[in-house]
Parts: C-alpha cells; structure tokens; sequence
C-alpha cells in the first residue's frame, strides 16, 4: 500500500537530506499503516453499528428470522483462510527480521494462496445464502458485512502480494544481496513495509474473529 | 512619555455602555415579538429562551464587532505608526488568555446547564421525545397509555389531557382524536387550557410534525411513535408545516389548525364524529402502521414474505431458466 | 498572444462555457417530464360551471416511462394529453368527470375513503352517490383525487374488470368507472396541488417513489386565476 | 494497458541512481499516445456503457428489480462503477498498484512538461494543487449556479418557476456539489499545494495517493453530476432514509457519488496527515508549525477517520438499492434511524473539515498584515485540535427532535455548546493579534477580517441552535440554512477567497488586480451578509428549508434575499474576472514576497523548483516572529545537515 523507498530524486540532495528524507520516508510507511488501520476501524465500527443498532431495535420484530443464520461451513473456511493468511503474514515478518527470506516467501505465498480461497468462498457464499438480503435486519447486515469482508480480503491480500512479489524482485536488483540483510535504502524500506503490513494483518486477523462471532454464532 | 491613549479602557466603556443598551433594546423591543409567540406553555418558555441566549449573545457580538471596529480605526498601517511590538514583548500574557478561556467556559457551561433545566422543567419543550417519554406533564403519559389501549375519554370539565395521533403521509397530515371515537380529520383543532399528547408517525417516509406557534416539533417516523407535548394557553390559529424533507410535495404539505375553547372544542369534535361516523367504523384501532403497509399489495418494493429456500428465481421473479 | 487576443480568447471561451451550462443544466433539468398547462379558462362563459375530463390509466404505455400508472386530461378541444397542470378560472363551479380504468385495493388510510370538499360532499359513481368508500369491500380504491389546500378528497372507486386498458389514452369502450363530482374553485388565485393519495408507484419502496413523485403522473397543480 | 513501473536503477549501496536514458511511464509520456484526461474521459464512457449493458445482462430479468418501476438499479449502479473504473484506467492511476503485483517499483521522474501535466496523474503536489483549484472552482460554480436557480424559485411564494420535482432536485443538487465541494475547497488545492511548502518539505509522503485523490475526486463530480440525467434525487444532501430507498436512479448517484468522494477525501487527508507527521524539516517541533499546517493537519485527521463511516453508509444505501437489503428500511428489520445516525456521526466533523481550514488560513494571514507574533499560538493550536476531537461527540445534535435517544439531548446539548470554547480560542487568537497592531488592509486581509465577522454569527447562532428548547423553533428551518452558510461560505469561503488571493502570486507567479479585488470583496462581503442575514428572520418567522412554497406575509423578505443573491452571484463573477484579467489576460509577475511574510513557503524560489527547496531548510525559531529586531531568520537554508533536526517524526526508532 506505501510506495517503498525512492530516494528523492532531487538532484543535488546531500547525504544528509538523502538520510533525512529517508527516516521520514520509513517514518511515512509506520504511521501510514497504523492510520490505514484506523481507516478500517471506523468502517467496520460503523457495521458494527449498525448490526447492533439492528439487533436491540429488531424493528418489525425482524432483526432475525428464527433459525436463520449464514452458512455456517462457508463461514469457518472464511474465517480459517483468512487466520491462516494473518498468521503466515505474520510469521514470515518474524522470519524475515531474523534473517531467513524464503521462509518470509514461502509463509507469504501460502497466506496469499488462503486469503484467494477466502476470497473466493466469501464471494460464492453470496450464492448459496439461504435467505434474501432484505428478509432481515440480520440479512442485510450480514450481505453488507460480506461486501466489506470482500475489499478487505482483496486489500490484504494485495499487500501481502505485493510484499513477497516485491522480495523475489529485490533480491534481483539488490545484485544477491538478501534484502533481509542489505542496508540499503530499498531494502530497509521493503522491511518496514512488511513490518506495517504484518500489523495490519494482526489487525484483520482480530476483526475476523470478532466478525465470525457476531454473524455465524446464533 | 505616555500619550497612548488608554485603549482597554476606551473600548470597554464603549462596550459596556452598548450592550446594556442592546440588551434593554432586545430585551423590551425585539424579545416579546419573538416567534414562537405565547400561544402554549413551550412557546412561552422558548420564546424567554431564545431572548435569554440573545442578551447573553449581543455583549460577545459587540466585543468582537467593536475590538474590530477599533482596531481598524486605530491600528492600521499609516506613515509614522511605530511598529508594533514583536518578541518577548508581544507574548500573549498568561492572564488573558487564562480569562478568555475561563469566562467562555463559564458562559458555555452555564447555557448549557440553563438549556437543560429548561428542557426538562418544560417537559421536552414541545420537543419530539420518543416512544417513551421522560419528560412529562401529570398524567400526560397515563392518558396516552389509555389512548393506546383505546380508552381515551376528554371532556372539557377538569384538566385532562387531550391525546391526539398525529400521522403523516405523503403528503398530508391527518389527525385522529381517540378521545372520540378515533375519528380522522385533516384539521388539527384543539381546545385551551389543555396538555395535549401528540403521538406522532408517519406512514411511509421521515416527516416532520411542525406546529408553528404551539412550538411543537417532532419527526414523524415510519413505525415509531414520536410524542411531544402542548400545554395550550391561547385561542387562535397557528400553521402545521412538514419540517423534513419528504419528496416532492414536501413544499405543499401544510395546513392550518386553531385552538377553540373548551365548550367549542368540545361542540366541534362533537359535531364531526358525528359526521365521520360513517368512514370512522372503516378506520383501523390506534395503530402506527396502516396496511397496506411498505410490503403492501400495490407500493411494495421487497418481495413479500419469506422466500425459502433461497432461489434468486423465486425471490426476484425472474424466469425460470429453460429446463 | 497580445493582450487583446488574450482578452478574446477569455471572453469567446466564457461565453461559450455558460452556454453549454447553461444549455446543459436547463436540457437535465426537466426531462420525460410534462410542463404543459392545459387552459380550461374560457371554454365556458364566464361564471358558467367548467367541464373538467380526466382518466386514470394503470399503465401510460408511453413516453420514458410506459410502465408508470399516470392521469390525463382532455382538453376543451376534445384531445386527451398528458398533463397535470390544469388551469382554471376563479370562484367558478367545475364538473369534474373522471374515467377511472385502473384497478386497486385497501386504503393505506382509510380517511381517504371519505368525500370532502365537494359540492353536497359526494360523488357518483356509475350514477350510484358515495359519500364515503369502504376501501376494504369490493375492489377497493384505485386512485383518490386529493386537493388539501381546497379540502377537496375524492376516492376513485376501482375497477374491477380482469382485463385492464393499459396504454393510454383509454378509449371509453374499456372497462372503467365513471365518476362524477362537483367542486367550486376559490376567490382566491394561486397554484393549488392536487395529488393522489393511493401509493400507486409500483415496484418503489411505500409505493409512493416513481409516478408519485414525478409531476405530470399522479399529481399536479390547479392554477387558479381570474377569469 | 501498459504498466509505468520499471527496474530501478539504484546500486546496492542505495546511491543516487546514474544519470542515462530512462523510460518515461504512459502517464507522463509527451503527446497523444499516453495516459492523460482525453483517454479517461473515453475510458470512463466505455465503461459507462459496458456497466449498462453488464447489469441489463445480469438482472434485466429479475422483477424485482426491475419489474414495475421500469428502472434497473443494478444496471445503473454497474454503469457508474465502471465508468469511475474506467476514469482511473484512463488517466493511469491503476498503473502503480498493477506494477506493484510484480514487485515493481516506480520510479519517481518528473512530471511532463508544459501544461499537459496539468491533465495528466502528475505525482507533483505543485500540480496537483493548482488541478485542485480548477476542480474545485468546478464545483463551486455549478452548485452556484444551481443556488441562483433555488432563489429565482423562491421570488414568489406560489408561482412556479420550476416545477416541484425539478426544484427539490435542484436543491438537493446544490447542497450535494456544495458539500462535496467545501469538504476538499482547502485541503485540496491549498493544503496539497502548500504544506509541503510550509513544513520544509520536499515532496509528499505518498505522491501516488495523494494525485489518485484528484482524480477519483474529479470522478466524483462526473458521478454526483450524472444525477442529472437520471432526474435527480429528492432527498437534499443529507438524504434521509427510507425517501432515499423510495427515490429512483438519481439516488444511486449521490450514494455512489459520496461513495466516491469519501475515498478521495480518506486518500487526501490520509496522504498529508502522514506527511506533516513526517516530513517536517529538521527542527520543526511541534510548537514551531504554521497554524496552516495545523488547522490542515486537525482536517486530515477528521477527514481520514470520519469519512470511512460515510464510506459505509453509502455502501449500505447503494446495497439497499441494487440487492434489496432492508438496511434503512423499518419493515423488514432495518432502521431510518440507522441512515441518521451514521450520516450525521460523519456529518458533523465534516462540518468541522469545513471550518477548520478557514481559521488556519486566517490565522496564517493575520500576523503577515498585522506586522505581529500570532496572539497565544499554543491555544490556537490547542483550539484546531479541540474542535476536531470534540466534533466526534456531537452528531445527535441534528436529531433534536428525531426521537432518537431523547434523554440524550441534555448530553448532546452541552458537547455541543463545549465546542464553542475552543471555537473561542479561535477568536482570541485573532482578537489578540489586532491590539496594537499596524494593520494593511490588503484582500487577503479584508476576507480574513470578513471571516471573523461572519463566522460571528454563524457560530452564536449554533449556539441558539444547539439549545434544545429554541431548536425546537429553529430545527429545520431557514435559520438553520442561514447559520451553516455563515459559517461555510462566511467562514470556509472567505477564507479559500482570503487564501487564493494572499497565495495565488506564489502558485501561479502573478498577482491578482487589487482594485478587481476590492469591488469583488466589498460586493461578496455587503450581498453575502444581505443574502443570508434576511434569512434568519425568515427561519423565525416559520420557513421551512427546501420548500418551494412558503407564507405569502414572507415574499418581501425572501425577494430581498434572492436578489442579493443575484447580487451574490454577480460578485463571483467579478472574482471570475479577477482571475482571468490577472492570470491570463493581463498578467502582472509578483514580487517573490509581496506581503513580506516570514513563512517557509515565501522563502523559496518563484516559481517553485520542483524539488521546492534547494536545500532542505533546518528550522531554527518559532513562526511569525515580525516586528522583532534582530529576530533569527524562521528557517537556515544554509546546511541542509540533518543531524540533531528531529522534527518528532517517528524516524530511526521504527523497526524495518
């Protein structure tokens, strides 16, 4: 989601500002990551919202229909796929920052490969719902909350992609040298992007959960 | 070499003397023709507030007007003005701003704690307060309970209340008094010297029930039961307007109501219960959705009932695909 | 570029810019929907009761939106057009006659079974007086004609018929009502809605989006003035 | 399509990149054969038709979606999406992010030459800015427009200009292009062009996102216009379910639109946040900032965090409308208060991302024509982010007499009236900093003072307003329109006014005609004030908003204001020809300083290198320290060292 590193290209920048700019440059990607966590916050609080708000009107008494409730199978692949994507996200940060790039490639690939399969269940999941989206207020919360769930897997997953993309090629241009070792700027850069992508990661992992909870738990 | 001329106190004579003025102005001139009048205890009450916010305000109006006015009079960049001071000279002095802070905290906090006691001390203010009211007059909430339950009575002997249901549609107001028989009208009359309740609602969209002069506002909502209360202390008319934007006819969804005496009120809704009669026994109990309703047989928009199992065909009614 | 090159250039290009919002803005502004007044002053001698003809149709058949449920007047000069502007002389007696091809149902509020407004405060239909309308007997209620401002609230009784005329206008030898109803202008001049009360608007949420909220279908205005 | 990115050239030691031939990407390659406004405007109308066409095939069958209302939701909400697709493909905002798939890098190269920049996604804040002030200035002239329509309207009290339907369209038009319009009127063109400038910076944190929020924000006007042709949407700008789940195609466009406008708005105030946290030049504590930059900074955060929940809300209205969820509707478990509560959860700090930027551009302008320190700078500082964390608190404040939660009001009645205490602060600082001051009534100036007067009584009357008992007089009615046009056209407006006449010289190297601008002030000053004050009286007296017939006793009043607003409207076309007589027509060169201002962004060369500064300046003093002698110069151009500068960024301490 950052642009990872360029060094400005002004022309005659000095060491110093190139040092400067780069510092606020890493600075950029720390705070861009935290905010972009914030971003999602109120988003998926305003679903939240909503599905309480809901939940304690139940106007027309039709918050829920008796027994009503997402698929269920659906909904544990969803949410497995995509713990699995966080934590191998995770996972492979940590292996990155001690050293073993492949490991941080090959978790990478496979959190990659869960969160297409979350993406592609979260997507089929609207076909074979068993209810029509405006039979509820829990219905409608629920095609709203797999609508949001939909950008935030493609979300997460993009980043995660880009990251381990961005490592294969790294390694290319950085002439052998392990990104994971280098100092140069590039490199540093592509560690804090990974270091912010995996909190982000944490953070979808949590709003899974806490999601899960409110829409397949009756 | 002191032949400054002593500002502060220039401008805060200045001051001084035109807010006492501005004040007694508004206070004897403006305030008693401020709307909404005194036609109902609200009215009264936020009427006294609204003058009340106002001498508060005018004296911060004119400090600012005239810090401003002096300002461009006398401090304006003219050949020979000495510069005007910088650095540790034009800090801003720790007192002035700990004043400024705490004299508008104080004004802040204290309209803030008026405004409640105003609010509640006049039972919500004429305001829509919900379902379930916190703010009452005596027994307001015990004759909307029995309205509910469709046994409201009212006679002009005694200080009951009048429950009147307020429902709003696109794009009309009609009016329906239990007390007699829950007959409908399009006019809204109303007797003096009497709390009335309104239960407002709406039957399809947000409405707003604005009665001008009684200074009753509540949203009509679809479903929800908004009451306010009117404490009517004048005969006369006032103005029903629609105060939230409801589609294209919200423009033309007005009428104009009055408030008759108790032996009139009384005479009148006699009289056109009478006349109803015929088109009242049609009418549904005190309700706050009508049928059809939005899943209804014409106007619906969601498929009715509930389609299971799930099939798009069904639910959507598309053709079946050729099997 | 000189100045005064610089200056044309400024002007031609500003000049044509407002055009085109103009033009653009005016072009959005009204589409598919009728503007038209239809001038019932002076088809009868002044202070002599006006002839009013209208029809409901449950499907226009035409136009941008042929689906819709639309009124229609028929000029003085006999020609049925797609307006809802009506104008109308002063404090004069109009006889409305309206064709009522649709069909319809309950009342969503049965206060609109009630005739108001009118002269004597009834209608006829098919020659039979209706003071007021039990919306849930029969076919129930098809559209109303509704002027609040006046007072005026007319139920249009349905149609029954299992075939409906559906593309307007509807020749007399489909199946309709026929209603017949009385009403006086007031002194006073002024442009006075008129609308219909029956959420008609199919397929639009209460049922009052579509032709409800669009001028010119099921609703209106009647312009009052000095004859 | 063809991708931009490219190998980057950098050696392993991270070194400036070797001089050599590079390839230019498609967004700044010169000439017809590139990625520029001409091919997003075609690829926006293929994918307009495309979007029709797919969503006829999908759904043209279901009767529910279609069936009687002869209107297909999904279609129209499908052409919409992919023409606002087709517009970013067009103008290659999509070319980095695909890059990115393959672990490409872009390289930063400069933007194309000449004015063909200007129409292309062109990574320069320079020229994002000045897109800014034309896109804007778009805005602001159509919903103008549609403003001398509503008053025209309203000339007479039962005589129709335009039929009901048209009007209502037209107001909630207005109102939408408005809003859209004033949430981006700074922050876009000023604040993208400026803070860089301002905090010593050299670029934008993140360039891509920062241009991505132009041209998505441009796509936003195209979608909120398209209204338009679907006739239009009744529900005014805050469009309150379930009249939106009733109304037709238009509402999809104003759904969408502020769907859209929302991500430009998370995209540009999400971009500067991260750069002004960041990108300060060394020794630009927090106490050293430009108030700019902080009213800038209070507006990013606001924009950033609240625009998501209007993000939400309009996801949730567009699905009611082309999957039939009930989110907002009562009868099938939703709720209409659900809409209020979110709409108004974003609305009202968005009335505060309005607000805030015109008391930063005051509190810029004012020391500059006072020759005086900034009065009590912490409190201002501490006033900008006051009202932004109080404006989360306040949003029941327009549901007064909703029913929502009445024995909340006295809660809300406070948070409310607590917001006037900072607002205070606002007025202290600029009160303070005319005592004794040597004041040059410049334009900018004459629209900064203007703002103080105006915002005056926009801001006491929120006070009347948030006062439950007299709301229940003034809630709804034109007393309300006339409070929030004091303080976003009094206040937001006067100040953009006061900002492009103080800053144009240094965007655009030529000044503007001082005597076209004081006939431009003193007309928008003297019929803004004659437009909108009648309007309180008329609220009073019983007027409705959005009405197109009101009392026959309130035609003299309500003539007074339309032709002032005519009057209005003639004022901005006189500012119109400012600009054109001073930027084009007859272009007078700017001195570099003109106002003989100590900020940051005056310091540098005129025009602005692309790289804005020479050297990065090291920031040595606090701003506005005029009148002093022997005050030590804001900034020291000299070094470009970077040691000892932190600037609070979070710098080295970050894990990598």
């Amino acid at each position: 989601m950052t642009d990872t590193y360029k060094d400005s290209t002004a022309p005659n920048a000095t060491p110093e500002e190139r040092e400067f700019e780069f510092r606020s440059h890493i600075g950029s990607i720390w705070t861009g990551g935290r905010l972009a966590i914030g971003v999602a916050t109120f988003m998926y609080a305003s679903l939240a919202f909503a599905y309480f708000y809901l939940r304690s009107s139940n106007n027309s008494h039709l918050w829920r229909i008796p027994g009503q409730l997402a698929p269920l199978y659906y909904g544990w692949t969803i949410l497995i796929c995509m713990l699995v994507m966080a934590g191998l996200g995770m996972y492979g940060h940590s292996r990155l920052r001690k050293g073993f790039t492949n490991d941080f490639q090959v978790a990478g690939w496979t959190g990659v490969a869960a969160g297409l399969i979350a993406l592609f269940f979260q997507i089929w999941e609207l076909v074979v719902l068993p209810f029509y989206p405006g039979s509820s207020g829990y219905a409608s919360t629920f095609v709203a909350f797999v609508v949001m769930n939909i950008m935030t897997i493609v979300f997460a997953t993009y980043w995660l992609e880009t990251a381990v993309a961005r490592s294969l090629r790294l390694r290319k241009e950085l002439g052998g040298t392990r990104p994971e070792l280098s100092s140069a700027h590039t490199a540093r850069s592509f560690r804090a992007n990974v270091s912010s992508m995996s909190y982000y990661l944490g953070y979808v992992g949590i709003i899974s959960i806490g999601f899960f909870l409110m829409f397949y738990v009756q | 070499m002191n032949n400054e001329p002593r500002h502060m106190r220039r401008i805060v004579t200045a001051w001084v003397i035109a807010s006492v003025i501005g004040d007694l102005l508004w206070w004897f001139l403006v305030g008693p023709h401020i709307p909404p009048g005194n036609m109902t205890e609200s009215a009264h009450w936020n009427q006294f507030d609204f003058n009340v916010l106002a001498v508060t305000a005018i004296p911060v109006v004119f400090m600012v007007w005239l810090w401003m006015g002096y300002a461009l009079v006398n401090w304006r960049d003219k050949p020979g003005v000495p510069d005007p001071v910088g650095g540790e000279a034009a800090k801003a002095p720790y007192r002035v701003q700990a004043a400024w802070i705490s004299i508008t905290s104080i004004v802040v906090i204290a309209a803030a704690i008026y405004g409640t006691v105003a609010l509640i001390g006049d039972h919500g203010s004429g305001g829509g307060e919900g379902p379930n009211p916190v703010w009452a007059p005596e027994g307001a909430v015990a004759a909307n309970t029995a309205a509910i339950q469709g046994k409201a009575t009212w006679s002009p002997a005694g200080h009951q209340p009048l429950v009147v249901q307020v429902i709003a549609q696109q794009w009309k107001f009609t009016y329906r008094y239990p007390a007699f028989g829950g007959m409908e009208t399009s006019r809204l009359i109303l007797p003096v010297g009497t709390d009335v309740v309104f239960d407002v609602t709406s039957l399809d969209v947000i409405h707003d029930f604005w009665a001008y002069q009684l200074s009753v506002k509540a949203d009509a909502n679809p479903g929800v039961n908004n009451v306010a209360f009117a404490d009517t202390h004048q005969t006369g008319q006032f103005m029903v307007r629609c105060d939230e934007l409801c589609g294209i006819w919200h423009g033309a969804m007005y009428n104009s109501g009055r408030i008759l005496s108790k032996t009139a009120f009384m005479a009148w809704a006699t009289k056109t219960e009478a006349q109803n009669a015929s088109n009242t026994k049609y009418l549904p109990p005190f309700a706050w959705t009508y049928t059809p309703d939005a899943n209804g047989a014409s106007g619906g928009l969601y498929p009715d009932g509930n389609v299971t199992p799930y099939s798009p065909y069904d639910t959507y009614g598309a053709k079946q695909p050729a099997s | 570029m000189t100045m005064s090159g610089r200056l044309g250039a400024v002007l031609g290009l500003f000049v044509i810019a407002v055009g085109l919002i103009i033009w653009v803005l005016m072009g959005l502004l009204t589409p598919g929907t009728p503007e038209g007044v239809v001038n019932y002053v002076g088809s009868s001698a002044p202070g002599q009761p006006v002839n009013l003809t209208l029809q409901t149709v449950g499907t226009i058949g035409f136009g941008d939106h042929p689906t819709w449920v639309s009124y229609l007047a028929r000029t003085p000069q006999g020609e049925w057009v797609h307006d809802t502007t009506w104008q109308l002389p002063a404090d004069t007696l109009i006889n409305v006659t309206i064709y009522q091809y649709d069909s319809g149902g309950p009342l969503r509020n049965q206060e609109f079974g009630q005739v108001t407004g009118t002269v004597g405060n009834y209608e006829t239909v098919n020659g039979k007086t209706i003071r007021a309308f039990n919306s849930y007997s029969g076919a129930g209620v098809g559209h109303t004609f509704t002027v609040p401002a006046l007072g005026i609230n007319v139920p249009l009784i349905a149609n029954s018929a299992s075939t409906l005329c559906g593309f307007a206008p509807c020749h007399v030898s489909s199946a309709h009502q026929l209603i017949h109803f009385s009403f006086k202008t007031p002194a006073r001049t002024g442009e006075y809605h008129w609308q219909c009360f029956i959420p008609c608007g199919l397929g639009y949420l209460y049922g009052n989006g579509g032709p409800m909220s669009t001028q010119g279908f099921m609703g209106g205005f009647l312009d009052v003035v000095s004859q | 399509m063809t991708i931009s990115a490219e190998r980057p050239t950098e050696t392993a030691a991270g070194t400036a990149a070797p001089a050599g031939p590079r390839r230019v990407s498609w967004t700044n390659r010169p000439g017809w054969m590139s990625q520029h406004l001409g091919t997003a405007l075609v690829l926006a109308f293929l994918g307009y038709l495309l979007g029709h066409w797919w969503g006829n095939h999908i759904a043209g069958n279901y009767h529910y979606i279609n069936g009687a209302s002869g209107q297909n939701s999904v279609a129209d909400f499908l052409a919409l999406l992919l023409m606002v697709v087709g517009w970013l493909v067009g103008i290659g905002a999509l070319n980095y992010p695909i890059a990115k798939l393959f672990g490409r890098e872009a390289v930063e190269e400069a933007p194309a030459k000449g004015m063909s920049r200007y129409f292309r996604y062109t990574l320069d804040h320079k020229v994002v800015g000045m897109q800014y002030v034309v896109g804007t200035l778009l805005f602001l002239f159509t919903g103008g427009l549609l403003a001398m329509a509503i008053r025209t309207e309203l000339l007479n009290p039962t005589v129709h200009i335009f039929n009901p339907g048209t009007y209502i369209e037209i107001v909630s038009e207005h109102g939408t292009i408005m809003m859209m319009m004033a949430t981006s009127v700074v922050v876009g063109p000023l604040g993208n062009y400026l803070v860089p400038l301002m905090i010593g910076s050299r670029r934008m944190a993140f360039p891509r996102i920062e241009a991505f929020s132009f041209w998505i924000f441009s796509a936003g006007y195209m979608v909120i216009f398209s209204a338009l042709f679907y006739g239009g949407f009744p529900t005014g700008w805050t469009g309150y379910a379930p009249l939106q789940n009733q109304a037709g195609p238009g509402m999809i466009s104003y759904l969408f639109g502020f769907a859209v406008i929302g991500m430009g708005m998370i995209a540009a105030g999400f971009n500067i946040a991260v750069t002004i946290i960041n990108y300060r030049a060394p020794g630009m504590t927090w106490s050293r900032v430009p108030m700019f930059v902080w009213s800038i900074l209070a507006t990013a955060s606001l924009l950033t965090l609240a625009t998501p929940v209007l993000f939400s809300a309009g996801l949730f209205g567009i699905l009611d409308h082309v999957v039939l969820t009930s989110l907002y509707v009562n009868e099938h478990g939703g709720s209409s208060y659900l809409w209020e509560n979110l709409f108004w959860f974003f609305g009202h700090p968005e009335v505060y991302i309005m607000a805030l930027p015109g008391f930063g551009i005051v509190a810029e302008i004012v020391p500059v024509f006072t020759r005086k320190p900034l009065f009590a700078y912490k409190v201002a500082a501490a006033g900008m982010m006051g009202v932004a964390l109080l404006s989360f608190f306040v949003w029941q404040h327009h549901l007064f007499q909703s029913g929502i939660n009445p024995d909340m009001r006295p809660l809300f009645m406070l948070t409310t009236e607590l917001i006037s205490i900072p607002t205070g602060f606002i007025y202290l600082v600029g009160m303070g900093s005319l005592y004794k001051s040597k004041m040059r009534l410049e334009i900018p100036m004459l629209f900064s003072l203007a703002l103080y007067f105006n915002f005056l009584i926009g801001g006491i009357t929120g006070v009347f307003l948030s006062d439950v008992p007299v709301n229940v007089t003034v809630h709804g009615s034109f007393f309300v329109l006339s409070h929030f046009h004091y303080t976003i056209m009094g206040g937001l407006i006067f100040a953009f006014m006061a900002g492009l006449y103080y800053w144009l010289p240094k965007m655009t190297g030529y000044m503007m005609n001082k005597k076209l601008g004081l006939w431009h002030f003193w007309t928008m000053f003297i019929f803004f004030n004659m437009t909108f004050f009648p309007m309180f009286i008329i609220g009073l007296l019983g007027q409705p908003r959005r009405v197109f017939e009101y009392a026959h006793g309130l035609q003299g009043l309500n003539d007074f204001s339309s032709i002032s607003a005519f009057c209005l409207g003639a004022s901005f076309l006189l500012f119109f020809w400012n600009l054109m007589y001073s930027m084009i027509i007859n272009p007078k060169k700017a001195p570099a300083n003109p106002w003989d201002s100590l900020g940051l962004e005056w310091q540098t060369a005129n025009p602005v290198p692309l790289y804005n500064f020479e050297r990065i300046p090291v920031i040595v003093t606090e701003p506005y320290r005029y009148s002093e002698p022997g005050a030590p110069a804001y900034a020291d151009f000299g070094g470009g060292g970077s040691d000892g500068g932190s600037s609070g960024a979070v710098g080295s301490s970050v894990e990598e």
